[in-house]
């Protein structure tokens, strides 16, 4: 099987999407001509497959970006427009959160908005926290979006050719981290189904739901865990809404004990959500308090030492099972 | 180029009919429950409307803001379903989900109307770009105010479109006010048309009360954007005659100013033409006056008699 | 003592403060002259005693407004910024959210940002989602904010003094149902804290936390499951950020039994938190699932049945409490 | 006006201080692990802040972007901290946090650095605002790119910043680039300074790599704001040498169009014309040139000695 990037999964979902839909065309900042060279980014090379038609470089106009999609996708056209960082999400956040989100509600269903926003995303390269802030739990909190944050090359590809057929608004954020870690991903064509969790380990002894940047520390501590024979199930969330919350329950179930990971800070990040849902719904099943190994409640801090401190990992997430096992 | 008979008593027609809506709509809204939420006229700017959609053919789109009766209107929406909608009932044309301020009509190619000041002008770039990409013969109208124009949304969304020579026309209906704020007291450029110039864009200023201005500096805008001149700023210079909104007292607006263009009001400036010139009788002014109070009658009658929507409704359409 | 709805409050405390401090200013859409002639109004009749070089009306331009804000308060002053309705949050969250709450952490503490950012916010006046959309989780889940809700005219007056004197930037959301409720209020000037929870009814029974315009409904509804034997406690959170745990776990202790509610839609809302906090620090407290009384995940609809239908109200609270009881 | 020579040699060790200063970083930055995070470099653009800064007061205040060193330099922040920051160490300005890109120096009135493109603007509004509020004798100078002039922040800020007539100068750093886009696939207008006349504001185009004329320009626009005549967009024409990054391997500049701008560097015009005019002699150039070498290898080594932050104290400085 091919190993990629999880940019270059990304860029073969968009060159596979683009090829079969003429309606399907890209739009963001240096998504043509780029300042990065590199194959292992997700858009490298498709201004030259398929030129500047398709391949649309703007200026930095975020609130156009995402205004262009909106428009473009009542059209029928299918937009994949891309932010840069997520915490530019906040300039295009009105046309996404109050037009590509509420406006097909508000025409009674008339109309539809058949368009993705492709977010890079993550901590770790040391640009501080105008660039690294993770807000997936702001995108969840809008009924219209969907959010996916995929965790594996063949995921992102899988997904990302999911989300431009669907025909709601979804908001796909890449781990920029992830970008740099070939994965095995199939070469035959074939689709990822959104709005599924995917158990990527099996275990008794405690369920840890996670997703994107943190499933491969979470992987590692599971491994680690097993030789101190804590088994601990890895379910990877891979779409934050629409939740799958049968999926959890029964993971839950299963263990009794609930850690949610996410590189997120933890105030009113998405794991409060997994919380109350568990809370809720598997009250019963539950043995053990909750433990959320997040972000602390800090901007990411650009020095080393203080970026490896905000970035959640294998050891945090160690500490905090055998707290609850 | 000549404006021809038939669009001027169609622009009658529309602005007659938005006059009339609007004029129901003023005594309706008085009555405690009868419609919710705000109520935002456009009396006295039916030109505007009136005038560029007009300029248009069905294939082409207009995106609208919280102000769009009279737009939506003269783009040829129901106004059965219209009314309905502002009566917040399940027969109207977003049952009931929108309202008065988001109402959308792509039957008409008026698919989307939002509220949030500016929030027209990205989704137009967005969707005359669907238009230059399938290379349609077709143009999109977004309208906007004077209070828009000094939104970042402006700004970006003029400098993409003049740069991929979209074919849109930026229809800026400067009423003199954005709230409660009159025109000095948001900008300090003379005429928002000289912002078309910050693009490479042309610009163009037009005596809003006067339709058939509007009509043919929207027709002009609309052939240069078919021929690939890409995108207009149009500003209609137009007023205010209500408060903002049906509750606002209007403090802040000199009554004589008020008075003043009331005395410019668009309808008589067209149907004395009109008259005057023999082009129709008084009699068939009147009879195009019962005519539009007809429709706003029925379209009344159908929005009372109509329902609302059952509570659980509401969980729907979310989601495709 | 005085009877003022929470607009008067506001009113009030912004009056007192500006007298207090000339540091002090206003500005926003409509902030001097307005399209509304109400005394139930928070701004009405400042612009008259203060003049336009306090209360500065500005053109429709939310992130100018925000910077205004964020580059005045580096400078010492104070500002008291408008965000006219919740939505057009998004509009200013990059001034908000990528300056405001991280200039001060990424100057490693050498500048400073003591801003109010008033928000307008509740369903309730047939406006539909672009004028009613409950986003608190959002700033809640941005360190170096602080989040203020309160649910009286009375906290709302103290509160928004504390929050003027804060050295931070503040959120501060205002129900607008709540303007045209008169509520007691001292006439003495008086501070209320920051990060401080409130028990507005003592219960053994169940904790129930909530905030801003649901407290109304959760105090209607605990009389009413009072007369039927079930004594809730009442918990109004006002504040957000920092939240105030302990008095939430101690009552939950109490109780054994906790309910959140909130206005705003359910998934990815501020009841997470809390619901996690509890998992997290109070697990053995517990004697009930939790239950979560909030908006559907719908936008906000416009008609009267249907926006209605949105709003989590004292029936929805009985039958969740009587479900856990 | 004659500008005095005490600026003219002033503004020649300003640019020959940042140009050091970046050519170190050029080389530093290639040593694996040795600066963490992005390198944003304005080699051959110096002439733009240390033009501006030499026509500031200490009072005056500036707001800058992601390419702040020349900026922040001119303006007399200490290199060391500013090195060691660039390090991410416990020593920088910034004790870390911020590394190269959000450098703050409240101490020389450089208090917000934002690398969010078009963030500079409305806080500088917000900073100018204060000054006019607080009756104070001093101006704030937003630095931004060419790019920034497309984001709906520049419009708002502007627009207000005219309106209320601020103490500000907008200064446009137009490098024909913004990230791999260059100038014309970002905007259509020929000049961005025509922008100010969207605003009803001066706009004044300036050769970037010429120190004397940014001075001046600087000057008369501090003058007139200073005066009560407002704010000024001021455009400095220059060119970014190197890439948006270090990374960037520049594949879209052409060499030659880099290579004729190389010629035009401003450190050479300027210390060509006070050899040539006997300001100063090549001996006292040299001797300007080997402090400016001085002062950043004693940077270097200062930050290179420093230890970086403690992991826990990432927790501080969140909240006052
Ligand atoms: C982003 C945003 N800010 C504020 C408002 C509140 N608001 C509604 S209409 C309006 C004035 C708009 O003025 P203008 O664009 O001139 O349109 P007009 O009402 O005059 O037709 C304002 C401030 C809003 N709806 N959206
Ligand atoms: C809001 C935002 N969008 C995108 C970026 C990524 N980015 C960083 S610098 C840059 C180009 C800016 O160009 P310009 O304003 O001309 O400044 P220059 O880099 O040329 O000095 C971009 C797109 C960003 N930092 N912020
Ligand atoms: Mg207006
Ligand atoms: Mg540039």
């Amino acid at each position: 099987m091919q190993k990629l990037g999880m940019g270059q999964a990304v860029n073969q979902a968009l060159r596979e999407e683009m090829h079969r839909d003429p309606n399907v065309f890209i739009a963001g900042e240096g998504v043509g001509v780029s300042i990065h060279v590199n194959p292992m980014f997700p858009t490298t090379g498709l201004l030259e497959e398929f030129g500047p038609g398709r391949v649309k470089d703007t200026p930095v106009s975020e609130a156009a970006i995402a205004g262009l999609a909106v428009g473009a996708a009542e059209a029928g056209l299918r937009p994949v427009v891309e932010i840069m960082f997520n915490p530019f999400f906040t300039l295009a956040s009105d046309m996404i959160v109050n037009h590509a989100a509420k406006l097909r509600y508000l025409s009674g269903g008339k109309s539809s908005f058949p368009l993705v926003v492709r977010i890079k995303s993550g901590a770790g390269f040391g640009a501080g926290c105008q660039h690294s802030h993770n807000l997936e739990a702001w995108a969840a909190h809008c009924p219209g979006l969907k959010v996916v944050m995929p965790s594996t090359s063949a995921d992102a590809k899988g997904m990302l050719k999911s989300a431009i057929r669907d025909d709601n608004p979804v908001i796909f954020i890449e781990h920029m981290g992830l970008y740099f870690a070939p994965m095995p991903v199939p070469e035959e064509e074939y689709l990822t189904p959104l709005g599924k969790a995917d158990i990527k380990r099996q275990g008794s002894d405690l369920t840890v739901v996670t997703w994107s940047g943190m499933l491969g520390p979470a992987m590692s501590a599971a491994q680690k865990l097993s030789q101190e024979g804590i088994e601990a199930e890895i379910v990877d969330l891979r779409t934050l809404t629409p939740l799958d919350k049968e999926t959890i329950l029964s993971s839950v179930k299963k263990t009794g004990r609930l850690i949610v990971m996410h590189e997120a800070t933890r105030t009113g990040g998405f794991a409060g959500e997994i919380a109350a849902v568990v809370m809720e719904e598997g009250f019963s099943y539950l043995k053990a308090p909750l433990r959320r190994v997040t972000g602390p409640d800090i901007p990411v801090p650009a020095s080393p030492p203080l970026e490896r401190f905000y970035i959640p990992g294998e050891e945090d997430l160690i500490k905090a099972a055998k707290e609850i096992v | 180029m000549e404006i021809p008979t038939q669009k001027k008593i169609e622009m009658l027609e529309t602005m007659l009919l938005s006059r009339k809506f609007s004029d129901s709509l003023v005594e309706l809204c008085k009555i405690q429950g009868k419609i919710p939420g705000m109520m935002i006229l456009s009396t006295g700017q039916e030109a505007v409307g009136s005038g560029v959609c007009a300029a248009l053919e069905p294939g082409d789109v207009i995106i609208t803001n919280h102000r769009s009766h009279n737009h939506l209107l003269s783009k040829g929406a129901d106004p059965k379903e219209l009314m309905a909608e502002i009566f917040c009932k399940k027969t109207g044309c977003n049952k009931g989900k929108s309202g008065t301020l988001h109402l959308a009509v792509p039957e008409v190619n008026a698919p989307c109307t939002t509220t949030v000041v500016g929030g027209t002008l990205p989704i137009a770039v967005g969707r005359a770009f669907a238009q230059q990409y399938r290379e349609e013969s077709a143009i999109t109208v977004c309208f906007f105010g004077d209070g828009a124009a000094n939104e970042g949304s402006f700004h970006e969304a003029l400098n993409l479109a003049a740069l991929w020579q979209l074919p849109v026309i930026f229809l800026c209906e400067n009423n003199l006010y954005a709230g409660a704020q009159r025109y000095e007291e948001h900008t300090r450029v003379i005429d928002l048309a000289k912002r078309a110039g910050a693009y490479g864009m042309p610009g163009v200023i037009v005596d809003g009360n006067d339709v058939q201005a509007v009509y043919a500096a929207a027709r002009d805008a609309r052939q240069r954007a078919l021929e690939g001149g890409g995108p207009t700023l149009i500003e209609c210079k137009t007023y205010r005659c209500r408060g903002h909104g049906e509750t606002d007292p209007q403090h802040y607006q000199p009554r004589d100013e008020i008075k003043q263009w009331q005395e410019k009001c668009p309808i008589p400036r067209l149907s004395d033409e009109l008259v005057s010139s023999r082009v129709i009788s008084s009699e068939e002014l009147k009879g195009m006056e019962s005519r539009a109070e007809k429709i706003v009658e029925d379209a009344i009658r159908f929005a009372e008699e109509s329902p609302y929507p059952e509570p659980h409704e509401a969980l729907e359409d979310v989601y495709v």
